[in-house]
This record gives structure tokens, C-alpha cells and sequence, in this order.
């Protein structure tokens, strides 16, 4: 809605030849925006999104941050605990002593957009992302970073509560279980426990029983889903139940980073 | 025009069923495919509906659904004590066999691309349309992708 | 000393010393298979002979300092550039060319005389040079294969050509015809034909409205540019270089300051440097190749080496343009005496080149029927007013000043 | 000469992203011209109704580059509508402070890119210099400095982080001092002028027709902005105007296009100064945020390109039905052949660049 003045003359070459003059002494004088780059660097700033870190320390082995991964460039592989680490991995201790073996993030970089959902929604805060950026190889397969790989030690890693960011948690349907206990098995939080059922059941023997289901503390459980995929009855389903009444998605995430 | 005098004009159209206002610029009504032209044209010169915002085909299965949004950029419908544009929301459902409706592209320019679009990814075919084409795909591309029956490979790299 | 008696002194000293004894030995070493035309010695002892390799050497320094002034030209260009827009240019060229050295070689050497050899950049031309050389020379498939060849030949040969042509000074000069600066306009209206053939040969549309519009535009400009100058001919009544800056140099005076072409004829100084930027093709006229619209217009077919003749050419002939606005209108190499005129004229040759360099990244491109009404309707009318103002100072006034003694002015 | 096709694209200097413009010249006359798109067709749609909600604010942080952050506010809005969330006040403040440094971000982006097309280097590494600064601020908070991800279903991701309002205001404070300065250089200097005015002209009525919406229906004298007519976020408790050329000789031709997004940059500047101003405390996301959806919802906000519409219809599932994006870029680009007859060749990338596209909207 501004009125532009009407032009003259030195518009044509010499106004706009100020400004450029200007800037060029500025520039020349004192110090260009640019950097040279592989001489100089910007330092990005504490929430930058770089390359991951998996604490190992913290790590429980849930699996929600292949999950939530939108490019599935995250998978859960297998790895071998030396005892050290056994005896400090926290939650996922028990797992790793009750499968075979424990499973940590292994990430592929040629996929990895950094979105950074697989921090926000790590329920102890194990993975991390990191202020390094140059990860450019000249192979595909040099960016598949293994699960070992992407291991840092953190000296005083703090042990929060567990949160549930899926906002959902299993809940049985009684009728089908079966009291396999798979779940308890698998359970990476420890928050399942079997006791006995709400009322007995008539087994295809004929005999009545009371068949063992899982019960789960709400309080602890990460709704990482793991119990659903296991259930052979498919008798459990995810109903949004949140341990946790304030959200806040990855405040704490944010501070943690190493 | 008052949002809420608009709002029963329009159920008074022929073929218009459903009508109700949702959040307090927008009229969403329910549309025949037979009477949609008619109500279109009406709602062009008669309410000064003069931007189509958007055509949206939407795959119920069985039957499609096309969901038209218009809105009054001059304020000739108008919400009270509020600076708001109205819009309105038709939902036309077409049967599956034949998915048919009259181009609205000779009414609105700006329709022509989104009915295009919904006929390349969709399939529905709008009847005196200048130049239907596909937009987004390469001609000569089989099936409609948007369809819940279209049947893709789920392409995972092992790693 | 001129420069071309320092070459015949050189040359008659190389022929005594070096060339005419290896002649005479290697044909001794052949007795049948002597020349047909004659001995090579016997004719470099010869006056003829003093003189064709005395002119190949002055001919070679010129284009020596030509070339090194072009490698300059396009440093600083691209210097000015990164200041104007806040950047630092070419800064690593050095460093890169170590670390390459030092994966050939295996092994890093032991001299360093910077930390991290940054801020050396000059040496980007260098790179360049070599990448475009490096690259592959592709001929489009439908191309006229013998015209597409010869276009960027054509253009880059007359853009050289021009490089020797004009003097630095009166004594450093290769060539002195008498004709000078109509033989310097005679080269740079070679070029269209170059960018016509290279245009058409290309067998692409955005090289065919490049190439045409190319051509538009530098015959459009020729004339007003030529009539300018007339004026500055007019005054000093010759075509040679040398003339046109003793006559300006010796002109009136004022305060003991000469005044120069640009001053008596500052229409036809504006006219002239609108013009010759328009025939040296930057912005704010280089639509040829405008690559907004036209990808890069008339060269848009053409990679490594051929592209770089365009490129290289293209600075060549800024140059040369600096330079015959220099002689025509700032003095020449006229200037105070500790410092040589050569130094001079180079100074205002640079100085002309870097406002260019300035209106180049200051203003935006215009269009073509633009750039046409602008010369035919604004520049060819200035360009004759001019010449009328010239012909009054230098014909009519003297002439009615002679018939009832007016006070002389001019 | 006689008539010709010229197929401009898919890869040319002029498309700003990939697409063919056809134009049928005459000469150097413009007589047809055949927008064709595709290229850059990712299938978003499609690839969203196999993701959770959450996940696609990844693909709508993608549809353009230059304006991530409108775009995914734009997917969030309407989720939230569809689930009924309730996003805190706060939230919705840092929100508005995000959308508008995009929008500056954004229009920035176009600057930087228009210049070229005009034969201007020199102006597009100014303003993309300005865009650095405005890509640090977005950065700080959000850690990203192209793609953010930073506004989730129910709030944003993390509060500001200390300092920012300070920071912010430097950079608003340098960056007024620069525009002014940068008058001279482009909408004072007359070659400039010359080549965008008059040039690539449509009136207001054949805007609105042919869905042509945001700052180029604003550039022909129509006063319609989303941020005011459909309000979302805290747009109506802030001071601010919407900015629009007034019909004249000129009116919706490429310099009044320019002038409109310099004055919305000044505006946004002013709308995020006043957002710091009334910014309360408190929570940044919202307590309860369901996964699973049902119904139908859609939402409309002022990308910095036009209008953006996204309408999400939901199963029942964590997943969306049905997900269609409106790209203000689409309908304006189909409307070229209207803008672009009667003018050079030369005028294309000064039309096609001023009314500023972005395929990768347009392409989804």
C-alpha cells in the first residue's frame, strides 16, 4: 500500500551501486558471513538432531524406537552382553538374562531422515542424538551403522521413570487367554505378572480350571506392544492408558543428551 | 447473507439433504449426484461462492465419496460478529460401478487441476471435462492408486 | 625503447647465438634433405628474417600480458563479487592443490609457509583450466558437427586476435597500423558470426533464440557505437591509438590537468560505455545467455573446453572493450611521470573493468525488446547529437572563429 | 519465425523445482503454454494411510522445503480437530511464533530465488543471507535447521529455549534495517521495475476463479487472508494487517507480487513481536493426546504460498483413512497458460518466479 517514490536517473545504475559498494567495504574490511567450511565449523546449537547414541546403560531393549520410526530404518538386532555390561543394563537386565540374547538399536543412515521420534519417544531416554553431522561415506553399506556401534558410555546416566509416550497400554480380553505367559516372558519392563483369572474356564479335556492371566502394572508399562505381538491368542489389544498424567513428550529427552 | 439464513436456503435446494453447520463457518450438507450441477451453478452466481478450495475423492468401499469444499472469498455469506469466509463441505457418493459426476471445471478454473487429480488417482470421470488427463502419474499408468482395492508391492531393502 | 625494437634485439641476439647455429648443424647432419625453399640459417641472417621472428616475439609478449591480465580480470571478478555478496570467493584453491599433490605423491612435503594455506584463491583459475580440459567434449547427436566445431573457434580466435591489437602505450605495441582502432571494432564484429554458427549448429531451440538474439543485440549496438567514436576519430583526426591520445594529452588544459575525451564528449563517453558493455555482452545486456530463461543461451550445448573458450573469450573481449574506452575517452596511458605509462593505462583499463564488475552484480538483467528500444530509440539519437556537438567544436567554430575571430574555446 | 514449442523442463533454471512448462512462441511471443507436472510425485497420500498420525508430520515437513513448518501446523490443526485435542495456550503462542518466522523464512526463500530470474545474483545471496539468520532461530528450538518436526499433534515439541526473544528481536532488528537498505537495490532500482511491472497481470476476479489465493490474490487488490478469515491459533488476539496492493494501473502484475511479500515480511515481524509481548507461561503439550481417530475433520491455514487445506478422515484406526492435501501451488500453476500469454519469453521466469512455486507441494 506503500507509495514507491518515482524514480530518477540515478536509479538506474548508481543507487543501486551504493548498496553494493556499501557491503563491499563491509565485507572487505570486516569479516563475510561465510565460513570457510572445512577450516571453520558453526557450532550447532544443544538440540541439534545429528547422528544417534544408544546408552546402553539405560537401554531396555523395548524396541519402540524401531516403532515409531517412520522410514523403518531402525531394527532391534541381537547382540552378545559382555558381564560388565550385563550388570549395569538396567531394566532390560533380566531380559537379556531370560532370552538368549539382548537387542539393541542398530540404525541405517542411508534411511535415517533424523525426524528425531526415536528420542522423543524413548521411555528412559536412552537414545540420544548427537551434534555430528559429516556422516557421508562413499558406501551404502558403510552407512548401516550395527548395533554396537551406536554404543556410548555415559558415567551418570540418570535413571528416570519410565514413561509411557504411546500413550497406550495392553488390556486383556480374559476369554481367550490361554495363561501361556509369553508375555511375562517378553515383557521388557518386568510389569506383567500372571496370577490367577477372574473366574475358571472349561478346557477342551473337559476339566474346569482356573487359567493363569497376565495382570499389568500401568505404572511401568512403556505401551511398547511387545505382549500383543507375542500373544499366541491374540487376547490382548492397546487401549490409550497412560501411566503418566502429564505427557511432555521429550522435555527430559532434551537435557539428556550426552 | 447471514450464515444461518444460508444454511436454510440451502436445505431447501433440490437434492440437498443433511445440512448442518459445522464449526461456525461451515455448511456441510449431504448431495444427489443427479442435482449436483443445478446446486453448483446456483451456489456460483446465486451466493458468490467464487473459490473451489478443494475436490476430494475418498474411497468408502464400496461407493465413492466426493467431497467438494467452496468458500466465499468476497464475504457475500458472512458469520455474524466475525470476520471469518464461510465455506461449504458437499459430499456427493457415486456408486462404484459407475463413478460419474458433471465437471464443475466450466463454473470454476480452478477445478479443473483437482479434477484431473481426482480422476488420476481415483478413477472418477467427470463428465465435460475440457481435459482429462492423468496429472500426477505418467500417462499410460494402470489403475488408480488412491483406491483401497489398488494392489501394490511393499518394497523392503534387507539390512 | 619500444617494444618492438627491444624484440628485434632480441630476436637478431637469438638468432646469432642459438637458432642460427642449431640450422646450420642440423643441416649438416642432412645434406640431402635440405629446405627446397632455402636455408632457414641463410634466411635468419637476413633483414626479413630479423623482422618475422622479431614481430612472433612481440606478438607473444602481447598475448602474454593479455593472458595474465585475463587470469587477473576474472580473479578479481570473482574477489568483487564474493565481497559485494558477503562471501569470501575462491579461498582454498592452494590447500586443495597440496592435498592433491599429496595423494599423488604419497607423502606430504616438509615446507609450509601458512597455516592451513587458507586465503591463497588465485589459484582457482588453474583448477578451472584443468577441469574443463579434464571433461568431455560432447557433440549433440543432430549437431552440425563442422559449424558447431567451428563457432567456439571463430569466437575465441577473434577475441585473441583483439589482445594484440590494441597498444598499452606507444612504446609497448605489437601491431601499429595506422588504421588501429577500426581494425580493434573490425574484431569484435567478427564474434556474432561465431555466436550465430555456434547457435544455429547447436540444433536447439534455446541455442537458436540465443544465438539470434545475440546477434540482434550486437548489430543494433555496433552502430551508435561506432558513431560515437566518430567523434573522438573527428577530433583527432586518425584511426591510430597513438594519435588519439597525443591529441588528447595535448588538448586544452585546465589547471594544468588535460582534458580529456570524456569531458568535451561526455554524451558520446556514455554512449560509447552503454554500447560497449552491450558488445562485450554483460549484465545488465547479457540476454544471450540469459540463464534464467534460456538456460545459457547460445552455449548451452557446449562443455569442457569449448564452454571455456566462450567464457575465457568473453572476458578477452571485456578487456579489450576496457581498454578502447580507455584510449577513446581517459587519456590512454597518459598520466603523471614517475609512474610508467603502461602501469596507467592498466590502472584505468582495471578501474573500468571494476565499475563493470560493480554494475554487473548491482542491477538485474534487462529484456530483449528492451535492450532494442534502447539502442535504436535512446542510444542512436544521443550517439548523433554527439557527433553534431564534435562537429561543431572541431569544424564549424574553428571555421566561423577564423571569419569574425571568436575567442578560441575548443 | 514461425510458431514453436519450447519444452521448458523438466531441468531448467526457470521451473524452481521439477516441472515442464510448454509455451508455444511466436517469436519471442508467448502464445500457449502447457503447464505438466508429476515429476516430483512422492505419493504422500498413499504413504500416509500406512503411518500412525503422528508419524506423517514427517511427510508434511517435506511437502515443501521452504515452509515445513506451515505445512505440518497445517496436518497437526486438523488431526487436532479430528481428535478433539486441546492445545495449550502457550503452545499455541510458540506456534504462531514459528508459523511466522517460516513465513520469514519463506518469503526469503522466494526472494533469494525471484532475483536470479531476473538476472540479479547478487540479491538472491542477500536474502538468503537474512534466511540464515531466521533458520538459526528455527533451529534452536526445534534442532533441524530445514526439515523442524518441531509442531506435534497437541502442542510443540519443546518450549523456547532461554534467551530466544532476545536473539529474535536482534535478528527482527537487523533484518528491518536491511530490507530498508535493500530498497535502493531492488523495488527503487529501475531495471528492476522495468521487468516486473506490467508483466504477467491477472485481475482479482479471475484469481478467485481460477484459485489463485495468499499473497498473489493479495497482489491484485483482494483483502483475504486466513489468518484473519478463518482464524486459527492466536492470529485474532495479535495486532496486525492484512497487506494488499490497491487496484491501480499496475495492480496484479509481478512488482505489486514482490511488494506484497516484503510488506508481509514487515507484517510478520511485527505479528511475532507482538506474540512475545502477550505470551503467557505454562505447559507447551497438551496432557492427554489420543492415537486413535474417528470421523471426518478438515482445516485450512495461510501457508506462506496461499491457502493449504488438508482433510483427514479417520477409521477408527491409528492410522488415516483417507489424507488429501491442498496445494495453492496446484491451481496456480494450471491457471499459467491464463498469465503468461501475451508476454516474452523473457518475462517467463519473472512470472513463473513471482508468483513463487513449490513442486514439492504441488507434486505431493
Amino acid at each position: 500500500m506503500k507509495s514507491e517514490r518515482d524514480l530518477g536517473i540515478m536509479d538506474i545504475i548508481v543507487n543501486p551501486m551504493k548498496v553494493t559498494l556499501k557491503q563491499f567495504f563491509k565485507s572487505t574490511f570486516g569479516k563475510p558471513t561465510t565460513v570457510m567450511y572445512p577450516l571453520e565449523k558453526r557450532a550447532p546449537p544443544p538440540t541439534y538432531r545429528g547422528m544417534n547414541a544408544v546408552i546402553w546403560d539405560l537401554c531396555i531393549g523395548c524396541g519402540i524406537c524401531g516403532e515409531v520410526c517412520p522410514n523403518k530404518c531402525l531394527k532391534m538386532k541381537p547382540v552378545d552382553l559382555s558381564d560388565e555390561e550385563q550388570d549395569k543394563a538396567w531394566y532390560g537386565s533380566h531380559l537379556a538374562k531370560r532370552k538368549s540374547k539382548a537387542e539393541r538399536p542398530a540404525i541405517n543412515f542411508g534411511h535415517c531422515m533424523f525426524c528425531g521420534f526415536c528420542e522423543d519417544y524413548c521411555p528412559t531416554g536412552a537414545m540420544t542424538m548427537t551434534d555430528f553431522y559429516e556422516l557421508a561415506d562413499t558406501t551404502r553399506e558403510g552407512l548401516i551403522y550395527p548395533a554396537r556401534s551406536m554404543k556410548v558410555d555415559l558415567e551418570d546416566a540418570p535413571q528416570l521413570p519410565l514413561t509411557n509416550y504411546m500413550m497406550e497400554s495392553p488390556v486383556l480380553d480374559a476369554d481367550p487367554c490361554i495363561g501361556c505367559s509369553k508375555c511375562v516372558d517378553n515383557c521388557p519392563t518386568n510389569c506383567i505378572i500372571m496370577d490367577l483369572g477372574p473366574q475358571n474356564k472349561k478346557m477342551k479335556s473337559g476339566k474346569v480350571r482356573n487359567v493363569e492371566n497376565p495382570y499389568f502394572d500401568y505404572t511401568i508399562c512403556i505401551g511398547c506392544s511387545t505382549c500383543v505381538k507375542v500373544c499366541p491368542a491374540d487376547c490382548l489389544h492397546m487401549e490409550p492408558i497412560s501411566n503418566s498424567s502429564s505427557s511432555g513428550l521429550s522435555e527430559e529427552g532434551a537435557s539428556n543428551e550426552a | 447473507m447471514e450464515i444461518t439464513s444460508f444454511k436454510q436456503k440451502l436445505s431447501s435446494c433440490e437434492g440437498v439433504t443433511e445440512v448442518s453447520v459445522i464449526r461456525d463457518n461451515v455448511v456441510k450438507l449431504n448431495l444427489g449426484n443427479k442435482e449436483s450441477k443445478d446446486f453448483f451453478i446456483k451456489l456460483r452466481e446465486d451466493y458468490g461462492f467464487e473459490h473451489c478450495s478443494l475436490i476430494t475423492a475418498i474411497d468408502n468401499q464400496p461407493e465413492f465419496e466426493l467431497v467438494y469444499h467452496f468458500s466465499a472469498i468476497n464475504g457475500s455469506v458472512f458469520v455474524k460478529n466475525s470476520p471469518s469466509a464461510v465455506m461449504v463441505e458437499v459430499h456427493v457418493f457415486l456408486e462404484r460401478d459407475t463413478p460419474t459426476i458433471e465437471s464443475i471445471s466450466d463454473l470454476w478454473g480452478g477445478a479443473n487441476w483437482h479434477e484431473r487429480e481426482a480422476f488420476d488417482m481415483m478413477g472418477i470421470y467427470f463428465i465435460g471435462h475440457p481435459d482429462l488427463r492423468r496429472v500426477l502419474l505418467p500417462e499410460g499408468f494402470a489403475g488408480h492408486p488412491l483406491r483401497k482395492d489398488y494392489v501394490y508391492e511393499i518394497h523392503e531393502e534387507e539390512w | 625503447m619500444s617494444l618492438f625494437s627491444f624484440c628485434k634485439w632480441m630476436a637478431e641476439w637469438t638468432a646469432q647465438k642459438m637458432l642460427i647455429p642449431i640450422f646450420e648443424f642440423q643441416e649438416g647432419l642432412f645434406p640431402p634433405f635440405t629446405n627446397p625453399a632455402g636455408s632457414i640459417a641463410d634466411w635468419l641472417g637476413t633483414d626479413g628474417g630479423i623482422t618475422t621472428l622479431a614481430w612472433l616475439y612481440a606478438v607473444n609478449i602481447a598475448f602474454a600480458v593479455g593472458m595474465t591480465n585475463l587470469i587477473l580480470v576474472i580473479h578479481l571478478e570473482r574477489k568483487i563479487a564474493a565481497r559485494i555478496q558477503d562471501r569470501r570467493g575462491p579461498m582454498l584453491s592452494f590447500r586443495s592443490f597440496r592435498e592433491l599433490g599429496e595423494d599423488l605423491a604419497g607423502s606430504a612435503p616438509s615446507w609450509k609457509f601458512k597455516e592451513n594455506y587458507a586465503g591463497i584463491g588465485i589459484l582457482q583459475n588453474l583448477a578451472d583450466g584443468i577441469k574443463a580440459i579434464a571433461k568431455e567434449l560432447i557433440v549433440p547427436a543432430k549437431a552440425d558437427k563442422f559449424l558447431f566445431t567451428m563457432g567456439p573457434i571463430i569466437f575465441i580466435s577473434s577475441s585473441v586476435f583483439l589482445l594484440v591489437l590494441f597498444p598499452l602505450s606507444d612504446r609497448f605495441a605489437a601491431s601499429s597500423a595506422p588504421a588501429g582502432l577500426m581494425v580493434i571494432m573490425a574484431a569484435f564484429s567478427i564474434a556474432p558470426i561465431g555466436v550465430l554458427t555456434s547457435g544455429w549448429a547447436s540444433n536447439n531451440k534455446y541455442s537458436m533464440i540465443g544465438g539470434m538474439r545475440s546477434a540482434a543485440q550486437l548489430m543494433s549496438y555496433e552502430i551508435p557505437l561506432l558513431l560515437s567514436m566518430a567523434g573522438v576519430f573527428l577530433m583527432a583526426g586518425s584511426y591510430d591509438p597513438v594519435v588519439i591520445v597525443e591529441q588528447q594529452q595535448a588538448s586544452s588544459w585546465f589547471f594544468g590537468i588535460p582534458i580529456w575525451n570524456f569531458i568535451p564528449q561526455f554524451i558520446g563517453f556514455i554512449v560509447f560505455m552503454i554500447c560497449i558493455l552491450a558488445e562485450v555482452e554483460r549484465v545488465p545486456f547479457d540476454l544471450p545467455e540469459a540463464e534464467a530463461e534460456l538456460v545459457e543461451g547460445w552455449t548451452t550445448e557446449y562443455s569442457g573446453i569449448r564452454y571455456m573458450f566462450f567464457l575465457m573469450a568473453e572476458y578477452i573481449r571485456g578487456f579489450a572493450g576496457a581498454a578502447v574506452a580507455t584510449i577513446l575517452f581517459l587519456g590512454g596511458w597518459a598520466g603523471p611521470w614517475p609512474i610508467p605509462p603502461e602501469i596507467w593505462f592498466l590502472t584505468k583499463v582495471y578501474l573500468i573493468i571494476i565499475f563493470w564488475i560493480f554494475i554487473r552484480w548491482s542491477v538485474p538483467r534487462i529484456r530483449t525488446d528492451q535492450i532494442l528500444e534502447l539502442g535504436w530509440k535512446k542510444l542512436l539519437p544521443l550517439s548523433l547529437i554527439n557527433l553534431l556537438i564534435v562537429i561543431f567544436m572541431v569544424e564549424i567554430y574553428p571555421y566561423f572563429s577564423e571569419i569574425v575571430s571568436l575567442p578560441e574555446v575548443f | 519465425m514461425a510458431e514453436m514449442w519450447i519444452s521448458m523442463g523438466p531441468q531448467h533454471p526457470m521451473t524452481h523445482g521439477l516441472w515442464t512448462l510448454k509455451v508455444k512462441v511466436d517469436g519471442e511471443t508467448i502464445v500457449d503454454a502447457d503447464p505438466e507436472l508429476g515429476y516430483l510425485h512422492r505419493s504422500v497420500e498413499k504413504m500416509g494411510e500406512r503411518r500412525k498420525y503422528f508419524m506423517n508430520t514427517t511427510l508434511t515437513d517435506r511437502l515443501c522445503y521452504a515452509s515445513s513448518t506451515t505445512w505440518t501446523h497445517c496436518y497437526v490443526n486438523t488431526v487436532e480437530e479430528l481428535m478433539k485435542v486441546e492445545v495449550p495456550q502457550r503452545a499455541k503462542y510458540i506456534r504462531t511464533i514459528m508459523l511466522e518466522l517460516q513465513r520469514l523464512a519463506s518469503h526469503l526463500m522466494w526472494a533469494g530465488a525471484y532475483m536470479p530470474d531476473l538476472g540479479h545474483i547478487t540479491g538472491a545471496l542477500y536474502f538468503w543471507r537474512d534466511r540464515e539468520l531466521f533458520l538459526n532461530l528455527l533451529e534452536a528450538p526445534s534442532g533441524s535447521r530445514l526439515l523442524y518436526n518441531y509442531i506435534r499433534i497437541g502442542g510443540v515439541k519443546r518450549d523456547l529455549p532461554d534467551g530466544f526473544e532476545a536473539k529474535t528481536e536482534r535478528v527482527m532488528k537487523l533484518f528491518e534495517q536491511r530490507l530498508d537498505e535493500y530498497a535502493d537495490l531492488f523495488e527503487n532500482s529501475k531495471i528492476f521495475r522495468m521487468r516486473t511491472e506490467d508483466v504477467g497481470k491477472f485481475t482479482a476476479s479471475q484469481a478467485q476463479n481460477l484459485g489463485i489465493t495468499g499473497p498473489n490474490l493479495r497482489g491484485c487488490g483482494t483483502k483475504f487472508d486466513l489468518r484473519k478469515h478463518d482464524a486459527y491459533e492466536i492470529y485474532d488476539e495479535v495486532d496486525w494487517d492484512i497487506q494488499t496492493r490497491e487496484a491501480g494501473p499496475g495492480y496484479g502484475d509481478c512488482f505489486s507480487r514482490y511488494m506484497v511479500r516484503i510488506d508481509e515480511m514487515k507484517e510478520s515481524v511485527r505479528i511475532i513481536r507482538d506474540c512475545f509481548k502477550k505470551m503467557p507461561a505454562g505447559p507447551t503439550l497438551a496432557s492427554q493426546i489420543p492415537v486413535r481417530a474417528q470421523g471426518e475433520a478438515f482445516r485450512r491455514t495461510e501457508d506462506s504460498r496461499g491457502e493449504a487445506l488438508m482433510y483427514v478422515v479417520g477409521d477408527g484406526s491409528d492410522r488415516p483413512y483417507r489424507w488429501k492435501i491442498k496445494s495453492p501451488m496446484f491451481t496456480t500453476i494450471s491457471a499459467c497458460p491464463h498469465y503468461l500469454k501475451g508476454y516474452k519469453v523473457a518475462d517467463i521466469p519473472a512470472i513463473m518466479g513471482s508468483i513463487d512455486i513449490c513442486i514439492g507441494e504441488t507434486d505431493k
